[in-house]
């Protein structure tokens, strides 16, 4: 049993880092993109064999879905763009999206130079061993899983990683989320929207299975934020699998996205920071500490943040995927 | 009241005009001369005050902790009072001289502003009571005065300024590290009489060696010792009230003070001679004495020549310190005062010739007797004090410097005083003689000051009456040397106070 | 009130001096120039005896007194240049410069009466050098170029002057402990102080080998100028030494003889040199020097004979007084040449009033000559003198000879440059001529008369074969001289003797000296390929630069920081 | 047989993985150096960020009991972290394409001696034609 | 009736952060009045730090039990988060307290254009607030957190103004802050997995010389010296502070970079502190001589007024290296170099800001055709160089008293036998005069004879803040008794 898992193990990570290699070998960047996705579908079944389901579910969600979804855009807008300066006329789509000088430059990485090879090889082997080194040498600790476990009853859920994220350690959550808003600011200040290229899906096949999906979509998000305080799941989760959804909305129609309102958008993307802030400050001024909660206050407070915070993450990466800020943020 | 409050006054007498000048819009020029004057003479009178209390005996000290066991600490005694006493005259002077001198010209605001940061870091100088405190206001001093020597803004004077800063901050640096060492060594002491370094001198007779060559490299590029010298004849693109200012009263004399300290009050001299260093400090002051001299000689532009005369007569302050015996250290702190005042006077009058006439070399000196007397005598006054005839200042340090070196039993000492008091005359009595008597065919281009309009004067009464009166006074401290209240008398109370004066006194 | 009184002499031609410098148009003022040299005479006159002062604040503590030896120096400077003060004012009365002129000339008189009034080191160094340096400015008042020459020779030397006399002083002060002139010659300067001070002074006395700036500047110097110069401003230096040297119990063997061996050439050989002229003011000048060397002789017999040092020190003295008159009177006389008068009368006053002084040089009997040769010779016979010493009289007599050639030699050369008769003579120099010479006469009945200051002058002294014959030699040598050259040009000896050497080798050093001269004080621009330096400098940084900004190398940067780290944290 | 057990055991999870995760480390160091095109090296970042994590991870898995799960919490918010910073990194590289026309890195301090203002600040918020290419790349195609 | 400060101080730390946060969320979610809720907050976050420094210093902890921490949500290490202040954070907070507050106002003048407003407040009030936290932060992973918070703000800053310069330095400083936070997380992994806990505090208690140790140690020191440009990593600093927003630069330079190596000195002086060999502080030594020189060469070399400042951050820097060795011979040398990068940070700060008025001012930076804005603008330039004088290390300013405690501590290693000594007192003396080389490229021009050009308006604000936050800089040195004494309220340090 244990030989086959070391087997399945020495496979998988095999994989692992043979799509790694190839991907960074890659000289086609949508090449390159694709098996980066599927490094990250392969990360998520080592997550599972790592018995890390959260981990896993979030991997495949948002390291394989949506950075992939992000990695693919861009280079979809890249290519535009050099289409774009290469015809010399500004937002018309180009005549021949496969236009050979452009999609080069664009797209197209060529192999690195010899010179840096042996170094960077050589360095890379180093590091790599005396980190292996250092590794071999560790104790088998187990971490804080006991000391998490004594404390499960007066965390106010059943799920010890969503304790962890949302009670014990609800400091980091709390700067994770602002993480995610100051990429979304920092995205925002670069420009609008509309002065980024985009090309409309082609055909009427997305918009079709749109109206499959997206109800779809809601419902599991909905549901994983809920089973995220007693099982794998949580508001991450949910966040990246409504934010999906939204993503494919917007794919559905990059030129025409809806008249955001400036307000209520802001609203939604601090919703959640700003609601998980609220009750650290309650907390505090409640004798509980920062970001502390009465114990029988502890399961609703949760529930509400994660509500929250899931709103705001899938607005946030929906916006995120959009890159530049709605015409109504300026208004 | 209280003694560290007027000591603090005093340097804030200047250091607050001075800060209230940088923002004043450079059309508020009454303001401005208020406050620059007003600061001038609320110093001169607070430094007689503290004159006055000093020479009473009482004890004045102001400390303000700067670092764990590091104060900065001002005090007052009687060789600080010297050169407190010395700058606050010879500010107001120069500031009456400077406000004429610029009159009509622009970026007047800067110039005053930096003029009094200068005076600030010098009393700071004067009044500071430990040698970190001698550091801060010295580089205080470097950095305040570089905007001076800069401020015609040509290149040559900027490249001079560069020059400067090159010089000095480098010195500041070997500076800082030796008196950072120092301290390490033997604590941050306050300047005592006879040095406070005794105790070192068993287990640590090589560092205190080292340490006071770097201490004098520190000091002697502002004293403008050999070696270290070439940035002050460099430094004379600056405007007159400047260069009468680095010459006469800030910075070289701020290196030559430094020197006084270092050797009387940090050392000792007692230790200084025993470890050997006195000598050799006294070689090297020798030997700037006679290169000033010669380079001075050489020299047609009448700053240049001033410049190196500089060089030369500064070291005399150095000579009678190395000559560590009351007498030459009389002659040395004598010189101090008398120097700057007799400098202060010919810079002023090459400032004159320059302003008024056009004139800055020697060679076009020729009968300007007649067109500007007064300020042609003043000239001679100087130059003759410089050569050291009596009754003028000049004589007086020669005098005892003199009598110094043969009381050190360093007769060459002697030798090189008429040596370079032969080579003073060579190069000050042409330009008087062409002043007085020699014969200018061509009219006068005059007047360069046209907005100036023509004065009852020979020139514009501010450039005037500060030559007449740094020549009267140069003339009447050698004349009435005897008094008590003359630099000499106040030498010979400081020397009397802190070294066993022999019998006689001279 | 004492120190007032002797202050006043001093100051009193300083406050002129000042207030014609202030306001050079006030004509007025120049009239009170000759004036200002009388309240001297009158203190010399009529002074109470030892009279002193003493003022500390002043300079570091003046003495001020007036002895008898002052008092005749006093006398005599006063007097003679109130007569040439006189003579200035119509000798200069065209000049324009006239004021600039006065002025040197009351700042000299300041330090030429000070510097007799001092008794310490400081304030006598002070005056001395007022006197030398102000007497600068009456050399080169002419302002041609005869005279810059000689006023820069002038100055050369009176600066040496001033700086040897200050060290000689300085060391003498300090071996005595105090800066009394008297404590310090009681203190007997010895080795260096006294070779200075013999040589500080000496220069400004005209001693032999620094003698040779006197025959330049007495022509070069206006008339009245070169009367003060040589009547009482070289006499300044005698009197030093006789302040200064240690004229004591014991002498001083070694520094006599030099004075005498110097003195005894000097007298010699000025007037052969002074007899090789042309000018007649050259004429005077060596002819002062000559004298000077027989001044020179008598201290240094002082010194080799301390037991009549009283006597010889007071004989040299009014050596001093004579010849400075009388030398004065001649050198009025040589600014004279354009007031030939027309009548008979005048004429011959005219003629005695050149020949008077001359006789009183030469020793004449009856004149001053007589009486201060004579007084001074008078020790000698009683004492024996050592070695070639013994000559030393006879010496002596014989330099009247020299004397009486060198003064044929003026009159027949001033005879030469005598201009036409005119009318309408100037009174005030005629005046001021007439009396100076006059004096040949009325010094010695005055001495004779009161013996001032226990002078040892009878009333033979004004007679003596001794006076006779050498002058009757040299009237005769004199005469066959003329015989011999009558008729071809006169052999003559360049002015200045050892100052053209010199000034052959400043010239040959001159050449050099444009090399020498510095240039303008400029900083230096960067030179070009420093420049070019830099600036490939800034090009290989940025480069350097751009280098480490490659990804690549930032990545191998961090990957080789990793490693080095690790590395040096291996214990 | 029981060699090979103990070779299992060896090789568990808790070992094996966080080699993996240093290899992948160590690649996405090795990809960074030797790739240029941005969105690459953002790729090799986020391998080298999926290396941490499962080394992390498989140092939660090391021991007897269930996995820590905070070392798991820590991964989770690592992700997050990674997303939004690639995401960010995204937007730049589209906004730096739009402006200088590629998406590698310019060399050297561009800013020296470079007019800054050659794209107008204006350019920012409203709309404005693209800048003109830099002239210069780090290597040559 | 008051209680002892001790009760309060807990609150005030957690207020602190909470504060900080609440600002920074409010004028997210209200950008149209961002710019009047960055004032108010920036204001009262200045002075919640001014009063918590107060609590702090009078509460007069014993030395060794100085540190205060507060478990977040009422759970202790090491199950929770532990913020932890003592004298070191302390003494950091109340500087970026400053040098922010001085940069908040200058913003008021410098972001004028109401869209960029809207963009500008908001994150700068996160950066702001990232650094508190950080500042606070007592556990690895959290730092990690909190240094991404700081980066990819400062990032988004550094972009700020949309230039290809600007967004190619962003890109840059992004991808390098990835891969330095990376390295960092690595480390902190494998402290986790060696001792399975997060806490600082825990974690010293428990490291010792292994390792696992050495690995993190090295990981993680060299992360954070790519954040903290340390040579030769620096190259990302120039472009991105050069080409940055003129507030920005001044945050980024003035205490983004400190920031990061606020976190260095920490581990070395806590966790990895048994790993120190003398080789190492030579190594870092060296380092910090190669990074003075080249930092002042690059910053002669410059063309534009903000790059040579952008260069001098990485000569200054070297100092706080060479500063390493010495604190292996004295250990209390490390107060010296937190005083040191205070100071510094104060006055690269005001320097940024003067530059940046003079760059808003001229309509560009390059130094050789800003004579006229010089000229025209004695006070920016007097600004300039007061500032730049306390970098040189010349009195009267705080950094001579730096300055002065670094060589005090050189002169110390070489009284102690150690030959190197010498090379590191050469460089922290020589360094001041190339500081002074380079200050003097900036303020010479100012000198210049010829025409003057007052260039754009600027507003008051752009014009006062510099000069008032160079004054604070120069009078620093007054502060040095007191900031010392803070510093040695910090427990476990030497």
């Amino acid at each position: 049993m244990s030989l086959l898992l070391v087997i399945f193990d020495l496979v998988l990570l095999a994989g692992i880092i043979g799509v790694a290699w190839r991907c960074l070998a890659s000289t086609d960047l949508f090449r390159a993109v694709v098996l980066f996705i599927t490094f990250g579908l392969l990360l998520a079944l080592a997550w599972v064999r790592l018995e890390a389901p959260d981990i896993a579910l979030a991997e495949a969600a948002i390291g394989a879905g949506i950075t992939g979804a992000l990695l693919l855009v861009t280079l979809e807008r890249l290519r535009s763009i050099m289409a774009e300066r290469h015809s010399g006329r500004p937002h018309t789509p180009p005549p021949d999206p496969s236009g050979p000088h452009a999609l080069l430059r664009a797209l197209h990485d060529p192999p690195p130079e010899r010179h840096s090879f042996f170094p960077a090889l050589i360095f890379a082997l180093v590091v790599g061993s005396l980190l292996v080194t250092a590794l071999w040498h560790q104790p088998q600790s187990t971490g804080l899983e006991p000391v998490v476990d004594a404390h499960m009853d007066v965390s106010g859920v059943d799920h010890p990683i969503t304790a962890v994220l949302l009670n014990f350690r609800a400091y980091d959550t709390f700067l994770e989320l602002a993480i995610v808003l100051i990429a979304l600011l920092g995205a925002w200040s670069l420009g609008r929207h509309d002065l980024i290229p985009a090309r409309p899906a082609p055909g009427p096949i997305l918009p079709g299975t749109l109206r499959l999906l997206v109800p779809v979509a809601i419902v599991t998000g909905v549901y994983v934020l809920w089973a995220g305080s007693h099982a794998p799941g949580g508001a991450f989760q949910a966040g990246a699998i409504l934010g999906a959804a939204g993503i494919l909305l917007v794919l559905a129609r990059p030129r025409q996205l809806p008249m955001a309102p400036g307000i209520p958008l802001r609203l939604g993307i601090t919703a959640g920071v700003a609601l998980f802030l609220l009750v650290g400050l309650y907390g505090l001024g409640a004798g509980h500490g920062f970001l502390g909660y009465a114990d029988a206050w502890a399961y609703p407070l949760i529930i509400l943040i994660e509500v929250a915070a899931t709103l705001s993450i899938a607005l946030t990466l929906v916006a995120l995927f959009v890159a530049g800020r709605p015409a109504g943020d300026d208004a | 009241m209280d003694g560290g409050w007027l000591l603090l006054a005093i340097l804030f007498s200047s250091l607050g005009p001075g800060i209230a000048i940088f923002f004043l819009p450079e059309h508020r020029h009454r303001l401005r001369i208020t406050l620059n004057l007003g600061g001038a003479g609320i110093k001169l009178a607070l430094v007689g005050v503290l004159l006055a209390g000093v020479l009473r005996g009482d004890e004045y000290q102001f400390s303000l902790p700067l670092m764990p066991g590091i104060d900065l600490v001002l005090a007052a005694d009687a060789l600080s009072l010297l050169f407190a006493s010395l700058s606050a005259v010879l500010w107001f002077v120069t500031t009456v001289y400077a406000i004429g001198y610029l009159e009509g010209s622009p970026r007047r605001s800067r110039f005053f502003g930096f003029f009094s940061l200068c005076v600030s870091a010098t009393v700071g100088i004067a009044l500071s009571g430990n040698l970190i405190t001698f550091l801060i206001f010295y580089e205080m001093l470097t950095l305040a005065t570089w905007p001076l020597v800069v401020h015609r803004g040509t290149p040559a004077a900027l490249r001079a300024g560069r020059l400067y800063l090159g010089y000095t901050l480098t010195s500041g640096l070997v500076l800082f590290t030796a008196i950072v060492w120092l301290t390490l060594l033997a604590g941050a002491e306050g300047f005592t009489p006879g040095g406070y370094l005794g105790d070192l001198s068993e287990t640590h007779a090589l560092s205190l060696q080292v340490l006071f060559v770097l201490l004098m490299i520190g000091f002697g590029v502002k004293a403008a010792l050999f070696p270290l010298h070439s940035w002050l004849p460099i430094a004379m693109v600056a405007p007159a009230p400047v260069s009468a200012l680095l010459h006469a009263v800030a910075v070289v004399k701020a290196g030559a003070f430094g020197i006084i300290r270092v050797v009387n009050d940090v050392y000792g001299a007692e230790l200084a001679i025993e470890l050997g260093l006195t000598a050799g400090l006294l070689v090297v002051a020798a030997f700037t004495i006679i290169y000033g001299s010669i380079q001075a000689l050489r020299a047609d532009d009448l700053k240049q020549r001033l410049a190196f005369s500089t060089v030369s007569q500064v070291s005399y302050i150095i000579l009678g310190v190395a000559l560590a015996g009351p007498l030459g250290i009389i002659g040395g702190l004598v010189h101090l005062v008398h120097q700057g005042i007799t400098k202060i006077t010919l810079f002023f009058c090459a400032g004159n010739f320059a302003e008024t006439l056009g004139i800055h070399r020697i060679s076009e000196l020729n009968g300007i007797g007649r067109r500007m007397p007064l300020t042609m005598l003043a000239f001679t006054l100087g130059g003759l004090g410089m050569i050291g005839l009596p009754p003028l200042a000049g004589f007086v340090t020669k005098w005892h410097l003199g009598l110094g070196a043969l009381e050190a039993e360093a007769h060459w000492v002697l030798g090189v005083l008429v040596l370079s008091s032969l080579l003073n005359a060579a190069y000050f009595l042409p330009p008087i003689i062409r002043g007085w008597l020699g014969e200018r065919r061509e009219p006068w281009h005059e007047p360069l000051r046209d907005h100036a309009g023509p004065t009852r004067f020979e020139t514009h009464w501010m450039l005037l009456f500060p030559v007449v009166f740094t020549a009267v006074l140069g003339l009447a401290v050698g004349l009435f040397s005897g008094l008590g209240l003359s630099p000499l008398g106040w030498v010979s109370l400081i020397v009397q106070r802190d070294y066993s004066l022999p019998e006689f006194s001279l | 009130m004492t120190a007032a009184l002797l202050l006043t002499v001093p100051l009193l031609p300083l406050m002129l001096a000042v207030l014609i410098g202030l306001r050079p148009g006030r004509t007025r003022l120049n009239h009170l120039v000759p004036w200002v040299a009388l309240p001297g005479l009158l203190l010399a006159a009529f002074a109470p005896p030892g009279l002193e002062a003493s003022i500390d604040g002043l300079l570091m503590g003046t003495q001020l007194a007036l002895d008898p030896t002052g008092r005749a120096f006093l006398a005599l400077t006063a007097g003679l240049w109130l007569a040439a003060g006189l003579f200035a004012l119509g000798d200069r009365g065209q000049d324009p410069q006239r004021h600039r002129f006065y002025v040197f000339w009351l700042l000299a008189l300041t330090g030429n009466l000070g510097l007799i009034l001092a008794q310490d080191a400081l304030s006598f160094y002070l005056f001395f050098a007022l006197m030398s340096l102000s007497a600068y400015g009456l050399v080169v008042h002419s302002g041609k170029p005869e005279a810059w020459r000689a006023g820069r020779i002038y100055l050369i030397l009176a600066v040496l002057g001033e700086v040897l006399l200050f060290a000689g002083l300085v060391l003498a002060v300090h071996a005595a402990g105090q800066s009394g002139l008297a404590a310090v010659a009681a203190a007997r300067p010895e080795g260096w102080a006294l070779a200075l001070l013999v040589l500080g002074l000496g220069i400004k006395a005209g001693m032999l080998p620094l003698h040779f700036w006197l025959p330049l500047a007495h022509p070069a110097a206006p008339v009245p100028a070169s009367a003060v110069l040589s009547g009482a401003m070289i006499k300044a230096g005698l009197l030093g030494w006789m302040r200064l040297l240690p004229f004591d119990a014991t002498g001083h063997m070694i520094l006599g003889e030099l004075l005498v061996a110097l003195g005894l050439t000097a007298a010699f050989l000025g007037a052969v040199i002074g007899a090789l002229q042309v000018r007649p003011k050259t004429i005077l000048a060596y002819s002062s020097i000559s004298q000077m060397g027989l001044m020179t002789t008598g201290i240094g017999l002082a010194l080799l004979l301390p037991e009549v040092r009283g006597w010889l020190l007071a004989a040299v003295t009014l050596y001093a007084v004579h010849h400075g008159l009388a030398k004065g009177a001649l050198f009025l006389a040589a600014g004279m040449q354009d007031q030939r008068p027309t009548g008979p009368l005048a004429s011959r006053l005219f003629a005695l009033f050149v020949l008077l002084p001359a006789a009183a040089l030469v020793g004449a009997p009856l004149t001053s000559g007589a009486v201060a040769k004579n007084v001074l010779k008078g020790p000698l016979d009683a004492e024996a003198l050592p070695g070639w010493l013994a000559h030393t009289e006879l010496l002596l007599t014989l330099a009247a000879t020299a004397t009486t050639l060198v003064l044929l030699r003026f009159l027949w050369r001033w005879r030469a440059g005598l201009q036409a008769p005119i009318e309408g003579l100037d009174h005030s120099r005629w005046w001021a001529w007439g009396s100076l010479a006059l004096m040949a006469l009325l010094i010695p009945i005055w001495i004779v008369w009161t013996a001032p200051g226990a002078l040892p002058a009878e009333v033979h002294d004004l007679f003596g074969f001794s006076l006779l014959w050498p002058i009757a030699l040299g009237l005769g040598l004199g005469w066959l001289t003329y015989l011999c050259v009558r008729d071809r040009a006169t052999p003559r000896l360049p002015e200045g003797d050892l100052a053209i050497l010199m000034e052959a080798a400043w010239r040959t050093a001159r050449h050099k000296r444009r090399s020498l001269a510095l240039p303008p004080p400029r900083p230096r621009r960067i030179p070009a390929r420093l420049r070019g330096i830099r600036l490939l400098w800034r090009a290989r940084l940025e480069a350097a630069e751009r280098v480490l900004t490659r990804w690549e190398t930032i990545g191998l940067l961090f990957a080789s920081a990793l490693l080095g780290l690790y590395l040096t944290l291996l214990p | 047989m029981n060699g090979l057990a103990e070779l299992a055991h060896t090789l568990a999870p808790g070992l094996l993985y966080p080699t993996g995760g240093a290899i992948l480390f160590a690649m996405g160091l090795y990809g960074l150096i030797r790739r240029h095109h941005l969105v690459l090296r953002i790729l090799a970042l986020n391998i080298m960020g999926s290396g941490v994590f499962m080394v992390l991870l498989g140092v939660a898995a090391r021991g007897e009991g269930p996995p820590d799960p905070v070392a798991q919490a820590l991964t989770l918010t690592g992700i997050v972290v990674a997303v939004s910073a690639t995401a960010f990194a995204l937007a730049l590289v589209v906004h730096l394409t739009r402006l200088t026309g590629h998406a590698v890195m310019l060399p050297g301090p561009p800013d020296d001696d470079a007019p800054v203002e050659d794209i107008s600040r204006e350019e920012h918020h409203a709309d404005g034609g693209p800048a003109a290419p830099h002239p210069d790349q780090d290597r040559n195609p | 009736m008051i209680e002892a400060p001790e009760t309060w101080l807990p609150t005030a730390i957690a207020g602190l952060v909470g504060l900080s946060l609440a600002v920074a969320v409010v004028a997210t979610a209200w950008p149209r009045q961002a710019h009047r809720i960055g004032l108010f907050g920036a204001l009262a976050v200045f002075a919640w730090v001014l009063g918590l420094s107060a609590l702090f210093v009078a509460a007069g902890p014993e030395a060794e039990a100085a540190a205060t921490r507060v478990a977040l949500g009422g759970w202790e290490a090491p199950l929770g988060l532990m913020l932890h202040l003592d004298g070191l954070s302390m003494t950091l907070l109340v500087l970026t307290a400053i040098v922010a507050l001085a940069t908040s106002l200058y913003s008021l003048g410098y972001i004028h254009d109401r869209i960029e407003r809207r963009q500008f407040w908001p994150l700068w009030l996160w950066l702001w607030a990232g650094l508190n936290m950080l500042f606070l932060s007592g556990d690895a992973f959290n730092l990690y957190i909190t240094l991404e918070v700081v980066s990819l703000s400062a990032v988004a800053l550094v972009a700020f103004t949309g230039t290809a310069a600007a967004v190619s330095g962003a890109v840059r400083y992004l991808l390098i802050n990835i891969l330095g936070s990376l390295s960092f997380l690595m480390g902190v992994v494998l402290l986790f997995g060696e001792h399975g806990v997060l806490d600082l505090v825990l974690l010293e208690a428990r490291s010792e010389a292994g390792p696992t140790e050495r690995m993190a140690a090295v990981l993680m020191t060299a992360g954070l010296m790519l954040k903290a440009a340390l040579f030769p990593l620096h190259v990302w600093l120039a472009p991105a502070h050069g080409s940055a927003p003129a507030p920005v630069s001044a945050v980024l330079s003035g205490l983004v970079v400190t920031g990061s190596f606020y976190l260095l000195l920490r581990l070395w002086m806590g966790v990895f502190a048994p790993l120190a060999t003398p080789a190492f502080g030579i190594l870092i030594g060296l380092l910090g001589v190669a990074a003075l020189i080249w930092g002042s060469a690059q910053a002669l070399r410059a063309g534009r007024l903000k790059s040579i400042v952008a260069y001098s951050t990485v000569a200054q820097f070297g100092y706080l290296l060479v500063a390493f060795p010495l604190m292996l011979v004295d250990p209390d040398a490390w107060r010296v170099v937190v005083f040191f990068a205070v100071v510094h940070a104060l006055a690269k700060a005001s320097v940024f800001l003067a530059a940046g008025t003079l760059q808003h001012a001229a309509g560009h930076d390059r130094l050789a055709e800003l004579g006229g804005v010089l000229r025209a603008r004695p006070r920016t330039v007097f600004a300039l160089g007061l500032a730049g004088v306390s970098l040189m290390g010349l009195p009267f300013t705080g950094g001579f008293i730096a300055k002065y405690l670094l060589l005090e501590a050189g002169l110390g290693t070489i009284l102690a036998g150690s030959v190197i000594g010498v090379l590191w007192v050469v460089a922290i003396a020589g360094g001041g005069l190339l500081a002074a080389a380079y200050v003097l490229r900036m303020v010479a021009p100012a000198f210049h004879r010829g025409p003057e050009r007052a260039g754009e308006a600027v507003s008051p604000w752009m014009d006062w803040v510099p000069l008032g936050l160079a004054t604070v800089a120069a009078l620093a040195g007054f502060a040095g008794t007191l900031t010392l004494h803070t510093l040695t309220l910090t427990p476990g340090a030497p």
